[in-house]
């Protein structure tokens, strides 16, 4: 076996494990259990009205931010790993390459938060 | 034909029976870690817990397994049906997919990959799928905020288990779990002329981060005090108000199984994961999977106590916590932590 | 069969193809458009992999790597486009997009 | 990285250091100070780019730094200046608009800054990771720019048509570059070069370089990838579309003639035939699409999409007279660029900023400055003599007829024919047509911008035409 | 000779007061009058400066005087002045009509003086410098730079259907030259070089010639304006303000017959051998077309529009004709439309001014009122007939002459055009000027001005004095036209052209 499918296959079979669980979880009570669905049992839950309207609606912006925000950050995250597992052999000039980027990522959170996308009331 | 079967087959089977075996033990430890929450939830309140079923109770969670898979599954008329379905399927599967990788002792691993660290943050990122799926199918306004809320503060808070996270690398210089917890050996206790011992660990060269990633691995799995997403005051179970039976069974399997996965890497990443806490007998003769199953149970009983302990955040103040401090916080200590390393030349000298 | 060069260059040109017919066939949601972008710049990732490991050559992953983070600043800018688009217009359908003809 | 070749690295790149600290740094004075900085950050923004500039010419070596990634040669710096004066009198040409019409941002400088770093970036690129990230770092900054006024409906609309047809761009680019690269196994144009000369041409290479030469097209708003240009041109907020219409547009042109001329010389007969059909198709199609047009920056849109087009034809014969010939195109064109829209910012009257063609009825008698330089850059821009534009159209054209391109060079002066005509329109709206209410008094930056680029439209070229020549031609020989 | 650059001056003086003229504010009756006297000033005096030109002049001397050299926009474009004979005297023929055109519009112009007079200035530097450039890219640049005062003179003072007479003429001569540029670039390559005394020694491929004969023919052609791209020329006309049509006729028609004898002759001879036929074709139907289509007209401009055109074909069949007598002719003929047709502008102008109406209906019978008028439009009228002892006889004599040498039926056929076009210039004269003076608005009409005496006495002297005496013209252009003859000749026997070599 190479090593590449060595390393993975494991991965893809416990994966398949967990997932034949799942789903044998999630089948199980559709074939157990007792079935009586009503309209009002299978009506979307709003404390006890009718739905006033659709429930996919406007919401607010600040989720998107956060969603974007993430997007910038989470992605630094993928220069730093390679980084910081071989930092030992980068020295200084790799030091102070990170610290540059980190730099310009600070000035952009620094902009972030002096304009108040992080601020939530 | 043998050859394939020696090289392939013979191998996956018995990949195949460890994970059976691994799956079977991670879902009883679940399934007492479910019960222990509850009790000592009960016990701060002084309270009893679960205690009907088997003795002190020992056997509610299969109880509850057991009422889980009889009732009647719901699926709203309005929802997405098969997205709904999938939510929980996708939750608990990567929830429990990410174990493959944390090794519970020296060499107890499913897959010993060399970027383990890039694979567990890979998969527990997805879990957020499972969750803004499930919110949105539903087709429900509670549902839907739920889903909204949850999702923006798991990714709000992955940034800065990030930055944790690479903390710890610039120490070790080595994406692989094992090696992480094996780097471990030695440290600051070390340093200073002390046998190994738990003060090697990561906990205290980086107790900052420690503590950012125990709070962050809080709010990363919707514990209470950042359970919002599932405030029962306020949106009454969140992303899923609309589900019962086994989908919401599996959906708080893959939450509890997330917060096993957490305890289990901070216990890797700061706690020495399988390593004595004194390198000397008789700690060496415990089996290491004893010592890291005990960490692990620690830092659960942390979260427990946190649970019962500290009141519920708002939504701005969770938000600004994420933002406003670990972020900033973590960025620096990335920065310190270089900086200290190059400059008195303790880096790991790279994989 | 050997999984070679040939099957990772088709798969990434349809995926690239798919996230053409994306952007131009999609009449609906422009949401759908940033996921094609994605599609596409995913079908380069494959190419440029596959390249690397083809020739032995780190570089393509490297280009990768930028592209990876590129598309991550371009898929944030377009969604916060979209974000203030939706709050003038109040819609994302594609047919929507059209207050200058000519 | 061995030190010293570090530090001759970061001197050769000074200028766009230069411009992204400068950025960075302007961009934590307005956030700290507040709306009320923008004035100041847009004088700064100017200085940091008069700095960069200034740094270019007179102190930064020319060489090759970081590997072969960014080439700093007589030909990048060439375009570096003219990149430069286009995003400094964009920014010059803001400070009025920003205070009539209450656009307090001064996130706009600071993202001229940036795009500008980005295609500094781009016109010095040697290697593809370079061309990409500088084209995206320009693309993106645009993006936001042409959205940036964030309560029009059609500014938001002209940012997320930019940014969807640009995202398809720089994904047609790379899916290029991935063939390039995989099918010579370098990055590098140089190497590129030599491995192509070497071993011929391959059908996935010919596949790379057109998917790369189309993501450039869109770049350039070449026609068939022009569509954006018109609704962007139209929909985000004048100053911005004065940027857009100049300095993108020079590094754009600047990148795609780097990457043709010098990646794929040996190839010229493949990719020649490309560019010379986009180039056909625009100036054919800039030239008729423009005729009924009212709003004055949808015109100068389709404009911009013919001027391409000449610009491409001195492109096509991969000559160095050719090249040369785009390099004057461009300085051109960014002149005649400036002037106009100094004037399309000075269509203001009390009641706020007009676009039609029609609102300049009669300016000659309102305003007969203005009219006088508004009609030396239509006919400028028409490229009849004595203006500067037909000194561009000339040497582009000569080029492609040394080349013996006789169709191209035809089909290019009957376009510029049609052209003339929608030019010769708003002259005579200005001359012939009754005066309509008067605009206000130009703003002086404006007015300065006007000059400048009026003098240099007729006469000044006369006496700086030499110079400039002869900079692009030594621009030029660079690649040959 | 001195070393002043005497040519430069001419040509760039009318900038300078273009230039004053710029800094008066035109907003009171006083300033426009000072408008009016720089404007006049600075073209007299450009007139008188340009006579040391032709006092400088030496005739004997077949190549360029006065020479004038500069390197310009890279080597290949270089500022190259001179004249010879050929285009000595176009150059005086401007410099000479300009202050009549300025003087021409003292009255008629009373809107925008400061504009006018600045675009005729321009024009006036634009026209000399076409006729001076000795580089191929300057003379385009200056040739194509006239078009935009021209286009503004006729848009902005022209008369109702202005607009769209300044954009055919501006569309029509502009699409010709552009396929001129083409060939300009061409030539360079082929040649090395864009100076006109270089290319002129160049010998051209032969099939390289048709095409760029072809080429400056496009250009030529429409700006001559030759049948049957002449129709934006009495549009022009009809629309331009008096002095704009002055200029139109007497100026800027020359620029294509210059082009034709500077560059389709000597450059592309044996193309210009090849196509002789074909231009002889359009010229004659030039002449008898346009001659019928000029009797038909109402409007007086658009017959002497019309006639312009049928004049023109003397012209082009001179040239072509390519022997000594009929470039001389068409040289001379070109000059002598220049002041016969201005005049004939100048004339409709005068009663224009008064009536402002230009059809010939509602005149009749100005000689009862307008005695010194009447004599002025006579002898211009005669002239433009080309009767002897006026100086349009001696060049369309001259063109018959020498293309009857060349062609018999086309010299035959030509000749009528000259009987036609006595009908119409007749007919015309007799409807506004002779008869009884029946229309009630013309009783008050008075007759010419001092200005307008000024104007036109010294157009009629002109004209009688070359028509008896025109070999001041034929002295300083001889030599030249000799030379171009001589060379075009050689050119065609050196190719064995047998056909036209054995004319000669």
């Amino acid at each position: 076996m190479s090593e590449l499918l060595a390393s993975y296959l494991p991965i893809v079979i416990f994966v398949g494990v967990a997932l034949i669980l799942g789903l044998a979880l999630l089948v199980s009570p559709f074939l157990l259990a007792f079935k009586a669905p009503d309209d009002e049992k299978l009506s979307a839950y709003e404390c006890g009205f009718d739905a006033f309207d659709d429930s996919r609606m406007k919401f607010d912006v600040r989720f998107y931010l956060v969603s974007i925000l993430f997007i910038i950050f989470d992605l630094e995250v993928a220069f730093l790993f390679p980084w910081a597992a071989s930092f030992g052999t980068l020295g200084w000039f790799g030091f102070w390459s990170m610290m540059v980027f980190l730099g310009v990522l600070t000035v952009g959170f620094i902009y972030e938060w002096k304009k108040g996308a992080l601020e939530w009331d | 034909m043998t050859d394939f079967f020696s090289t392939y087959v013979w191998p996956a089977l018995i990949i195949l029976g460890q994970s059976v075996l691994f799956l079977v033990v991670l879902l009883v430890l679940i399934a007492y870690i479910l019960l222990a929450d509850r009790k000592i939830w009960a016990a701060v309140q002084l309270r009893r817990g679960p205690n009907v079923v088997g003795p002190w109770g020992l056997f509610q969670s299969f109880a509850d397994l057991l009422k889980f898979v009889l009732k009647e599954p719901v699926v709203p008329a309005s929802s997405d049906k098969i997205v709904f379905l999938l939510a929980p399927l996708i939750a608990v599967t990567l929830a429990l997919a990410t174990f493959a990788v944390i090794p519970v002792a020296n060499g107890w691993v499913i897959a010993d990959i060399n970027i383990g660290v890039l694979y567990v943050f890979a998969i527990s990122s997805l879990e957020v799928y499972g969750v803004i799926m499930g919110g949105w199918a539903s087709n429900s306004k509670y549902a839907f905020l739920g889903a909204l809320r949850s999702a923006a503060q798991m990714v709000s808070y992955e940034v800065s288990i990030g930055f944790v996270i690479v903390t710890v690398l610039l120490c070790v210089g080595s994406l692989n779990l094992t090696d992480i917890v094996i780097s471990q050996s030695a440290g600051l206790g070390t340093m200073i002329g002390l046998p190994n011992s738990f003060l090697d660990w990561h906990w205290l060269s980086l107790f900052p981060m420690f503590i950012v990633f125990f709070i962050s691995a809080l709010a990363e799995t919707n514990r209470p005090p950042f359970d919002l997403p599932e405030a029962e005051s306020e949106l009454v179970a969140g992303f899923m108000v609309e589900y019962g039976s086994t989908p919401y069974m599996m959906f708080m399997l893959g939450e509890y199984a997330a917060i096993t996965l957490m305890c289990c890497l901070t216990t890797i990443l700061f706690l020495g994961g399988w390593l004595p806490p004194f390198d000397f007998v008789p700690f060496t003769w415990v089996p290491g999977v004893i010592w890291f199953v005990l960490k692990a149970g620690l830092v659960f009983f942390m979260f427990a106590m946190v649970k019962a302990f500290v009141p519920r955040y708002r939504y701005d103040q969770l938000m600004r916590l994420g933002w406003k401090v670990f972020l900033p916080l973590s960025l620096a200590m990335v920065v310190i932590v270089a900086f200290v390393l190059q400059i008195s030349g303790w880096g790991a000298p790279g994989a | 069969m050997e999984i070679g060069l040939g099957h990772y260059l088709t798969v990434a040109a349809i995926l690239f193809v798919t996230g053409v017919f994306g952007i131009f066939m999609n009449r609906k949601n422009i949401i759908t458009i940033l996921m094609s972008v994605e599609l596409i710049l995913l079908a380069v990732n494959i190419n440029m992999v596959a390249f690397s490991a083809f020739l032995g050559d780190l570089v393509g992953q490297v280009f990768a790597l930028f592209i990876l983070t590129v598309a991550a600043a371009e898929a944030a800018i377009g969604l916060a486009i979209l974000v203030v688009f939706f709050r003038n217009r109040g819609s994302i359908a594609v047919d929507d997009v059209n207050t200058m003809k000519g | 990285m061995m030190p010293d070749l570090l530090s001759s690295s970061l001197a050769i790149a000074a200028p766009e250091l230069i411009m992204s600290v400068g950025a960075m740094i302007l961009l934590m004075v307005g956030v700290f100070i507040g709306e009320k900085s923008s004035q100041t950050v847009t004088g700064l923004a100017v200085a940091v780019i008069i700095i960069a500039a200034l740094w270019l010419t007179l102190i930064t070596p020319l060489g090759s730094a970081f590997g072969g990634s960014f080439i700093l040669d007589p030909f990048a710096r060439f375009m570096k200046i003219l990149v430069l004066i286009g995003s400094a009198a964009a920014v010059v040409m803001s400070v009025g608009f920003a205070e009539s019409e209450r656009f307090n941002r001064f996130e706009f400088p600071v993202l001229v800054l940036l795009s500008t770093t980005g295609m500094m970036m781009m016109v010095s690129a040697g290697d593809m990771i370079a061309l990409y990230l500088g084209l995206e770092l320009q693309s993106l900054a645009i993006y936001v720019l042409a959205a940036i006024n964030r309560d029009s409906v059609r500014s938001t609309e002209a940012g997320l048509k930019y940014f969807v047809l640009g995202a398809l761009s720089s994904g047609m680019l790379l899916y290029g570059a991935s063939m390039v690269y995989g099918f010579t196994g370098h990055i590098e144009f140089t190497a590129i070069s030599a491995v192509v000369a070497e071993s011929g041409r391959s059908l996935g290479l010919v596949v790379g370089i057109v998917f790369v030469l189309a993501g450039l097209a869109f770049k350039i708003s070449a026609v068939p990838f022009h569509m954006w240009t018109p609704d962007v041109y139209e929909g985000a907020p004048t100053p911005i579309t004065a940027f857009l219409a100049g300095a993108p547009k020079v590094a754009a042109m600047a990148l795609l003639t780097r990457f043709t001329v010098q990646g794929f010389e040996p190839l010229s007969g493949q990719w020649q035939q490309v560019i010379v059909f986009i180039s056909i198709a625009s100036m054919v199609f800039g030239a008729f699409a423009a005729i009924g047009q009212r709003n004055i920056k949808r015109l100068m849109a389709y404009s911009s999409i013919a001027h391409m087009g000449y610009a491409l034809v001195g492109l096509a014969p991969a000559s160095v007279e050719g090249v040369r010939g785009v390099l004057i195109y461009m300085a051109v064109y960014l002149a005649m660029t400036l002037g106009t829209f100094a004037v399309i910012l000075a269509m203001r009257r009390r009641d706020g900023m007009v676009e039609d063609i029609d609102d300049l009825a009669g300016l000659s008698q309102t305003n007969p400055v203005m009219a006088l330089f508004l009609t030396a850059m239509m006919l400028s821009l028409a490229g009849l003599p004595p203006l500067v534009g037909f000194i561009g159209k000339y040497f582009v054209f000569m080029a492609a007829v040394h080349a013996g391109l006789w169709p191209l060079a035809i089909i290019g002066v009957l376009a510029s024919v049609v052209g003339l005509f929608y030019y010769l329109r708003i002259v005579k709206t200005m001359w012939f047509d009754e005066p309509a209410e008067a605009f206000v008094p130009m703003a002086i930056e404006l007015r300065a911008v006007l000059w400048i680029t009026g003098l240099i439209v007729f006469p000044v070229y006369i006496f700086v035409g030499g110079p400039v020549f002869d900079a692009a031609e030594a621009a030029a020989k660079t690649f040959f | 000779m001195t070393d002043w650059p005497i040519l430069s001056t001419v040509t760039f003086l009318p900038l300078v007061g273009a230039l004053l003229i710029l800094f008066i504010k035109d907003d009171t009756e006083l300033a426009r009058r000072n408008v009016r006297n720089v404007a006049l000033l600075t073209t007299a005096f450009t007139f008188i400066v340009s006579l040391w030109i032709w006092i400088d002049f030496d005739s004997s001397n077949p190549g360029f005087q006065m020479v004038e050299k500069a390197d310009w926009i890279g080597g290949s474009i270089t500022y190259h002045m001179g004249v010879d004979g050929i285009s000595m005297l176009f150059v005086i023929l401007t410099t000479f009509l300009m202050p009549l055109c300025i003087l021409a519009s003292f009255e008629s112009v009373k809107m925008r003086v400061k504009d006018y007079m600045i675009a005729f200035l321009l024009l006036e530097t634009l026209v000399i410098g076409v006729f001076c450039a000795l580089d191929l890219v300057l003379f385009y640049i200056f040739f194509e730079g006239g078009l935009i005062p021209m286009f503004l003179i006729i848009g902005v003072w022209g008369g109702k259907r202005r607009i769209y007479a300044s954009y055919k003429f501006f569309l029509y001569t502009f699409l010709g030259s552009v396929l001129m540029l083409i060939a300009i670039m061409a030539m360079y390559w082929n040649a090395g070089t864009t100076s006109i005394p270089e290319l002129l020694q160049h010998k051209f491929p032969a099939e390289m010639q048709t095409w760029l004969w072809l080429a400056f023919f496009a250009s030529f052609a429409v700006k001559m304006p030759m049948w049957p791209v002449h129709t934006w020329l009495p549009d022009a006309h009809v629309e331009a303000p008096t002095a704009g049509s002055v200029i139109l006729a007497g100026i800027l028609l020359k620029l294509g017959g210059y082009g034709f004898l500077r560059f389709s002759l000597p450059m592309f001879p044996l193309a210009s051998a090849d196509f002789a036929p074909f231009v002889f074709t359009l010229s004659v139907v030039a002449i008898i077309y346009t001659s019928l289509v000029a009797l038909m007209q109402e409007d007086i401009k658009k017959l002497i529009a019309y006639s312009s055109v049928a004049h023109m074909g003397f012209v082009t069949m001179g040239i072509f004709a390519a022997n000594q007598q009929g470039v001389q002719g068409a040289i001379f003929q070109m000059l002598s439309h220049g002041l016969v047709s201005g005049a004939l502008f100048l004339c409709v102008g005068v009663v224009y001014d008064r009536m402002h109406t230009r059809e010939i209906a509602a005149y009749g019978g100005l000689v009862n009122r307008m005695p010194h008028y009447a004599t002025v439009m006579l002898i211009f009228t005669m002239a433009n007939v080309g009767l002897p002892g006026t100086s349009g006889f001696v060049g369309e004599f001259l063109t018959l002459l020498a293309v009857y040498q060349v062609n018999t039926w086309v010299a035959i056929f030509a000749t009528t055009g000259v009987i036609l076009s006595a009908g119409y210039a007749l007919w015309l004269y007799r409807k506004v000027i002779f008869g009884a003076l029946e229309k009630e608005s013309l009783r008050q009409i008075l007759d010419l001005t001092g200005r307008e005496k000024l104007l036109l006495y010294p157009l009629v002297v002109l004209v009688i004095f070359f028509g008896f005496y025109p070999m001041p013209v034929f002295d300083v252009t001889a030599a030249s036209v000799e030379t171009l003859v001589n060379s075009y000749t050689a050119a065609l026997e050196a190719a064995g052209h047998g056909a036209v070599a054995a004319l000669h």
